[in-house]
């Protein structure tokens, strides 16, 4: 079989078990044979996806393109694959990530009623092919759908206990934050169409600032940017596998995909990459910020989502699309392994309140140490997956003179280590919590996709040599200042959660000190903004409201008793029946048609 | 035949719908009437794409063929919902907008 | 003679009486058959009086209807009473313009065939609501509603099932059909179960438009006395009756050509195999009308709304595929 | 000659029928008239070497929209028929409908006659069935795919505006009509007004 074979088997495997476990409805009614073919097909999906990238980088290097024509009307666009080791890798991660997902689900959700279970596996059938669909674009169209059906999938799995309002609002929340972003996305489309006629991803246009201005909006959204963010802590409603795979590990991270697919769009426009890079820093500090008072654990996760998704968009604004991809690479394995990680906790406590977790480590020794790895791994321990891509994330930014992104990047960096810290000594060490007596570990279900993700978050970051070969990039790990001033950071900021939230529950002046802060950032940061800027509205809103009532009403009085006066004479053509209107409709056509005809 | 008396024809079934419309009294009558007018438009397009050698009038007989039973659909609910609120479907008497 | 055969017209009129003698003759002794093949299913002897093995039933039957008085109902609306049975023998009759028996027998070589089959189909139901309608009478308004909801409803998934062998060998021409399967065998097999799918629908469909049991919702003569035909009385009746035993043969034809390769077979010339695959069908048809009952109103449209449609929706896709892929036909 | 002849009896029929479809009284025979019409115009479709719209015409004119109308007749009999005899069909407003669909008339001879319309001479080959599709689906994707999201509209429409049940004459089985028909809400204020 040849490549693109084992690509379209990747890719309609799962939509063909989304059709038939989704429309033979007694089979998604009994819910646990539809989860295993679920699985089965994530299965077939990612021996697939391994098939494909063991084609080996020699296959892969000029890229397999194989399309069918479609939409002819015009220019012709294109429907297929696109194969090259940028994609093949993307695709052996999303279907690793979401096979771990799956088979933890099958634990996770195992007292769900069958019905929903059955419409649980359903979406997450149709999400791999949605986000394969948009792995495997040959063109920015096909990116485009699947770029959307990765959306609705995600609300329809935000939204998955429906019944509950929260969630509902929100996926309703996430899908019009996303939508509105979208936006961005078809104005993009549709000038780039306009500018080349075509989608092609290496186009090159005039208008590729703009174009990637549009693109990069789209991406705010999806990839979480700030302010478009807001839409990410809220989507933890839904169940956390879902957290660990749209939310952490790859829908998220399709905006940063999309990035370094259309590379050669974004290389043609130097002003969108500053943007991206100062937007990318800033959001990766500001979420950074907010996450280090969050008392829910899903909440900590989520905004470090966004601060590491934050990272990511810097580096690619800093032009080194390799950096980024291959933390967008690591990321997904260890933020998946957090998620899942904190998920068994949750699942053990039944709350996701840290507060209600505590001493957890002695009761659940597995649980606790891949998630301790995890947040090693986030905080950028060498030799850990993150050290090394968030190392060349640093080094990007220095090299390419970025100074401000760089500093607030590094103090992310130290905020990371230290809220992965805090949310360590409070969930799995510390004096246990009254929910944590009965806690124990998951079943082998659980386990299985954590210990693999667990490896994953330890040696990935091994594999940048032999990613950056098939991506076509240069790497090769050297020790440089940055970034090892970027371990140091990290250790610190472990060493100072260590002290604060450690069994010496030190540093009491300084958390006193920050209590305000912390206040003010958790219970409204963005309310206060909006007090602030609620504020200036009101007088600005004052000074127009005079103008308006006295200048502007007194105007439209007089010119309203005039229509008054008017309307009372012209009401006697209202006649309300339609037959009159269409007399007078005829009556003009024939008397315009005369004046045409006999002129 | 020549054109003009497809043209003609189309023309003067096209009259007789506007006839339909401006004097039934009845909803559906009505609806029977502009079913004439759109059918007038159809013949003098699969005309002109016979004479004029193209395909575009055939193509555009079935988009306005698609148009005229969406506007069939939407027309009778809309006469059914008529029928419900006043127990009679005849245009002259639904005069509630009568200014 | 086979210049004269040349002229398309000469030759639709030939093939036309052809056609009509035929159909009718096949019509009048496949009531002898059904009556017989029902007899025996239910341990009877069926027709056996009239001339040997009841063979001469059918034309003593013929005489009876004849001979009856044909009244209209007061009240009825004449014009429309009397065109009714009438125009459902001649839109039932339409139907076998475009049957092809052999590449040579058939009375109009349509290039919209398939279209013009599902035109008269459509059509079909209006002179069943038209008598009923006309009758002036409760149980035939009923009947009416009935018989339109089902025509129009049944319409779809028939349109959408056929779509199945048109994309599978491009053509709308029923005779092409059948060549095509001539040489890239029949439909039937050719695309697992899609083509088996596609012929059950097609088939309950066209079973539906010619309300024939377990979809003779409108007739319902426990409930509805005879739906549209109360009250109709001799050869008028007869017409209807007529008409619906021409529409189920000429349904097993069209599947027989459409699904089953049509002439296509071994030894035996082309019109025997035909023949042979119709009358199987058609004894199918039989043997499924004596076996099972009426569905009810709601269960009719449920099978079409929720089990036909989005099946044969689903089913276009899938042929599409096939044969732009698979097959390495079509394309843009 | 034959094809004048037959070209003059087909429009005839066609003239004829879609003057008694808007002349008759009978509701029930003027759609059925309609229908004639329609079929007439198929006719017309073939000689204009269109075949496929000929019978598509068939199927969807007079096979869907009739069959719609006549439903329509059915669910409104109340109102169309009273003890049988059919009632308030007859038309009104002839008076000034007809001095300007003469006028119509009229000019639309007067421009048939100023054009070269006679001049044109028909195409020698009819065109393939299989061509249109290819138009629709390439030429005219848009306003092909444009047409399907009305179409989807259209139905999404004629089910809400038929649906929604006016307390005061069904049944009121469903809660939220119930809730509407308590005094003060939104609905009940709005109805009968």
């Amino acid at each position: 079989m040849t490549l693109v074979t084992w690509a379209l088997l990747a890719l309609f495997v799962p939509l063909g078990v989304a059709a038939f476990i989704g429309l033979v409805v007694p089979l998604r009614r009994t819910g646990r044979p539809a989860a295993l073919i679920s699985v089965a097909g994530a299965l077939v999906s990612l021996a697939s996806a391994g098939m494909v990238l063991a084609g080996g980088s020699a296959a892969l290097k000029p890229g397999v393109h194989a399309t069918v024509g479609w939409l002819t009307a015009g220019t012709a666009t294109a429907v297929g694959v696109h194969l090259d080791g940028t994609s093949a890798w993307m695709l052996l991660v999303v279907t690793l990530v979401a096979t771990c997902v799956q088979i933890y689900s099958l634990g996770y959700l195992h007292d769900e009623p069958p019905p929903a279970l059955g419409r649980y596996f359903t979406y997450q059938s149709l999400f791999l092919f949605a986000m394969n669909t948009l792995v495997l674009a040959p063109n920015l169209l096909q990116a485009f759908l699947g770029w959307e059906l990765v959306g609705l999938v995600s609300y329809l799995l935000i939204g998955f206990y429906f019944r509950k309002p929260s969630a509902a609002k929100a996926a309703v929340k996430a899908f019009w934050v996303t939508k509105f972003a979208d936006l961005g996305f078809l104005i993009g489309l549709v000038t780039l169409y306009a500018q080349t006629g075509g989608f092609e991803w290496t186009a090159v246009t005039p208008a590729a600032t703009f174009v990637t201005l549009m693109l990069f909006f789209a991406v705010m959204g999806k990839s979480a940017q700030f302010p478009l963010h807001i839409w990410l802590p809220d989507a933890m409603e839904g169940p956390t596998p879902v957290s660990a795979l749209l939310h952490a590990a790859t829908m998220v991270a399709a905006g940063v995909f999309l990035i370094v697919r259309a590379e050669p769009l974004f290389e043609q426009a130097a002003l969108t990459r500053d943007v991206m890079a100062y937007v990318g820093a800033f959001t990766a500090l500001f979420a950074a910020c907010v996450a280090v008072v969050q008392s829910d654990i899903k909440k900590v996760l989520a905004y470090s989502t966004c601060s590491q998704l934050g990272y990511m968009v810097a580096a690619l604004g800093a032009g080194d699309t390799f950096a980024g991809y291959f933390h967008l690479s690591t990321h997904a394995f260890f933020k998946a392994l957090l998620f899942l990680g904190a998920g068994s906790l949750i699942h053990a406590v039944h709350s996701n309140e840290l507060k209600d977790m505590g001493g957890l480590f002695r009761k659940m020794p597995f649980s606790g140490t891949v998630f301790v790895v995890g947040a090693l791994a986030l905080a950028g321990v060498p030799p850990l997956a993150g050290f090394f891509s968030k190392d060349l994330i640093l080094e990007a930014m220095h090299h390419h003179g970025l100074h401000v992104p760089l500093a607030a990047l590094a103090i992310a960096a130290f905020l990371t280590a230290f809220y992965m810290t805090r949310t360590v000594m409070l969930a799995l060490f510390g004096t246990p919590s009254h929910a944590a007596e009965h806690a124990h570990e998951p079943g082998i279900d659980m386990k299985l996709p954590l210990a693999v993700l667990a490896l994953l978050a330890v040696g990935a970051g091994f594999l940048g040599g032999p990613l950056a070969g098939l991506t076509g990039h240069d790497y090769a790990f050297h020790f440089t200042p940055v970034g090892g001033a970027g371990t140091a950071i990290g250790l610190v900021g472990i060493g100072m959660g260590y002290f604060m939230f450690g069994p010496a529950q030190g540093g009491a002046a300084i958390k006193r000190g920050f209590a305000p802060v912390g206040a003010f950032i958790r219970y409204g940061l963005m309310d206060r903004l909006a007090t602030v800027a609620y504020g200036i509205m009101l007088a600005v809103g004052a000074i127009i409201a005079w103008i308006d009532r006295y200048v502007i009403d007194g105007l439209m009085n007089w010119s309203g008793w005039i229509l008054l006066v008017l309307g009372r004479r012209l009401r006697a053509l209202q006649t309300g029946n339609v037959q009159d209107y269409v007399y007078a409709v005829a009556l003009a056509v024939v008397v315009f048609g005369a004046w045409g005809i006999l002129r | 035949m020549g054109l003009e008396s497809y043209v003609l024809i189309a023309g003067f079934l096209f009259c007789v719908g506007l006839y339909g419309i401006l004097t039934r009294r009845n909803a559906i009558g009505v609806l029977v009437s502009v079913e004439l007018l759109v059918n007038a438009a159809n013949i003098n397009l699969a005309a002109f794409a016979h004479f004029g050698r193209g395909l575009d009038g055939q193509v555009f007989v079935l988009f306005t063929t698609a148009l005229t039973v969406a506007e069939v659909v939407v027309g009778l609910a809309l006469v059914i919902l008529l029928f419900r609120r006043r127990k009679d479907i005849l245009l002259d008497l639904a005069n509630g907008l009568k200014g | 003679m086979s210049e004269l055969m040349l002229n398309p017209w000469i030759r639709a009129l030939f093939w036309g009486l052809v056609m009509i003698t035929g159909v009718m003759t096949v019509t009048a002794w496949s009531t002898w058959f059904e009556r017989k093949f029902a007899g025996r299913m239910q341990s009877r002897m069926g027709p056996t009086l009239v001339g040997p093995l009841g063979l001469l039933q059918p034309i003593a039957d013929a005489c009876k209807l004849l001979q009856k008085e044909d009244l209209v109902p007061d009240s009825a609306d004449r014009a429309l009473f009397n065109l009714a049975p009438v125009l459902t023998v001649g839109f039932a009759m339409g139907v076998a313009a475009v049957v092809p028996f052999t590449p040579t027998m058939l009375a109009a070589d349509l290039d919209v065939g398939v279209l013009w089959l599902l035109a008269l189909s459509g059509l079909m139901v209006f002179p069943t609501w038209m008598g009923s309608w006309a009758s002036n009478n409760k149980y035939s308004l009923i009947a009416a509603m009935r018989a339109v909801a089902q025509g129009i409803s049944y319409e779809v998934p028939m349109v959408l099932a056929i779509m199945v062998p048109v994309i599978m060998t491009g053509t709308l021409s029923l005779s092409d059909m059948v060549a095509d399967q001539q040489k890239n065998g029949w439909l039937i097999y050719r695309l697992p179960l899609t083509g088996l799918i596609a012929f059950v629908i097609f088939f309950l469909a066209s079973l539906a438009e010619a309300n024939r049991i377990p979809f003779d919702i409108p007739e319902a003569e426990s409930e509805l006395v005879a739906g549209p035909t109360t009250e109709y009385t001799g050869m008028k009746f007869g017409l209807f009756y007529m008409a619906e035993y021409i529409h189920t043969l000429l349904s097993s034809a069209i599947c027989a050509a459409v699904f089953f390769g049509g002439w296509d077979g071994p030894i035996a010339p082309g019109l025997h195999w035909m023949l042979l695959k119709s009358v199987i069908l058609f004894v199918f048809l039989t043997w499924v009308r004596w076996s099972f009952l009426r569905l009810r109103s709601d269960q009719l449209m449920n099978l079409c709304w929720k089990y036909a449609v989005p099946a044969t929706l689903a089913l276009i896709p899938v042929t599409a595929f096939y044969t732009v892929y698979a097959a390495g036909k079509g394309g843009v | 000659m034959m094809e004048r002849l037959f070209f003059g009896a087909v429009a005839t029929v066609l003239i004829f029928s879609a003057l008694m479809a808007v002349g008759t009284r009978n509701l029930v025979r003027a759609v059925l008239w309609l229908g004639l019409t329609l079929a007439t115009t198929s006719m017309f479709y073939i000689m204009l070497h269109a075949p496929f719209l000929a019978t598509l015409q068939l199927i969807l004119y007079t096979g869907g929209v009739l069959s719609l109308m006549l439903f329509g007749v059915m669910l409104t009999r109340r109102s169309t028929e009273q003890h049988g005899v059919e009632v308030h069909n007859e038309s009104n407003g002839q008076r000034r409908a007809l001095p300007i669909v003469a006028v119509a008339v009229g000019l639309i001879v007067t421009a048939v006659g100023r054009t070269d319309l006679s001049t044109a001479t028909p195409a020698a080959v009819s065109p393939e069935t299989r061509e249109i599709g290819q138009r629709i689906l390439g030429t005219h994707l848009l306003a092909f795919e444009v047409l399907s999201v009305l179409l989807l509209a259209a139905m999404v429409g004629a089910i809400v505006i038929a649906r929604r049940k006016d307390a005061s004459l069904e049944g009121k089985d469903d809660p939220r009509d119930r809730a509407a028909a308590l005094p003060g809400s939104r609905l009940s204020s709005e109805r009968e007004t």
